[in-house]
């Protein structure tokens, strides 16, 4: 709160970049498990199309799972942030 | 930890003051991150049959984060931690 | 984001050029190694009863680093990024 | 040795940091596998009796590990400097 | 392009020592996936031969295989490049 | 690298002199949580009946970490490091 404007400043861009990196490497990992559990075999050198169907529920379903834990997440911080 | 010898802080303090915000976050991303997968592995079916998750895996991703959040303040304890570990 | 009165960037406009250009660096570097491991796990023999790569691993290791690619773009395509994720 | 006041205190805080981030990993660590090899079932929101015990458990264990791998490294390092 | 020279010479840094942090990351996991593989018996304190054998078409095989695979990727980056 | 032209290290040297030190200190910090974990999975009993390490776990743990600076050092040698991995 008494921070000094430029130092707030740098709050903020730290902030920013380390979100920036948060969601590269979500991306990275998203692909990352997506593959693992939904490509096995490689006869071809692209993507079947019962492939892109799991690859696409993977990713739908880690975003929504994803979105739940956050919610859940939130509720139990501020849950023991008022029990302080 | 080293007080400077007037109030306003050194470029020194002040690195360390935002070293430290900055290490309290990447801790609190990293454990998020390792929550959710670890969730998503003990939940949710891998064959990928539709895009929705079903009632069942629902109410288990809630009640293996509550787990998770108990295992990590239990965690905490007995590491000793005095601040709050979430 | 905060643009300066004039056209010199600040000291803080700086940090985040370099800031973007290092999150950049970085994401390239962990795509290019989780793709590495991924595909070794998916294609190399692990008994190691040679030193070289068969033609069978060599195959499979070309064709799984193009399916790599192309999922790393359907998951892009699926978050909405505007730019090209390799 | 030679290096100013200013970059020895540089470098001390450079190793407190990573201490610190080195220490939160290690703890974000240890939830995670003691979380995974002791809570299996999700038929309730709480820890169960045998889950919190197991998890007390396998800390005190993976501590116990880590202080006597700890100790057997630094041999090995001296080990490895004595030869030089 | 137009950046000035002390810039220039900072971005020459930064990529640098992201290159020799990537190399010693790819040295630890290669020793961790390597010794994870062939070492599984505890009898003794020293490297058994077959085990050590394993080790190095291990390594080998590895770097082999990460080679081939930044070849493709290259490949593919500028297949994507050339499409814009 | 690019030598001052008098003696007095430049900004540019001073990051890159820091930079080294702290990705070595990163290294060191790797190479100690992989094995702890590596070891761990080789040698611990996971159903934690006790809270203790016993005689076996022991000596499995001591061996582990000796075969795994072995294969720390002769991979390094593969690799043609010239200085020593630990």
């Amino acid at each position: 709160d008494s921070l000094p404007e430029e130092d707030k400043l740098r709050m903020a861009t730290m902030i920013d970049q380390l979100q920036i990196r948060d969601s590269l490497r979500m991306y990275n990992s998203l692909v990352e498990r997506c593959f693992t559990d939904c490509v096995d075999t490689f006869k071809h050198k692209s993507l079947q199309k019962q492939e892109e169907t799991c690859v696409r529920r993977c990713a739908e379903k880690f975003l929504k799972h994803s979105m739940r834990v956050g919610m859940r997440f939130a509720e139990l911080n501020q849950g023991a942030a008022t029990q302080d | 930890m080293a007080a400077a010898p007037n109030n306003a802080p050194t470029a020194v303090d002040k690195e360390q003051i935002f070293g430290m915000a900055e290490k309290e976050m990447e801790y609190r991303v990293e454990l998020f991150n390792k929550l959710t997968h670890t969730c998503f592995n003990k939940c949710v079916e891998k064959k990928y049959k539709e895009a929705e998750l079903n009632m069942g895996e629902n109410s288990c991703i809630d009640r293996c984060v509550s787990k998770y959040w108990h295992v990590t303040n239990l965690v905490g304890q007995l590491l000793g931690a005095g601040r709050p570990p979430m």
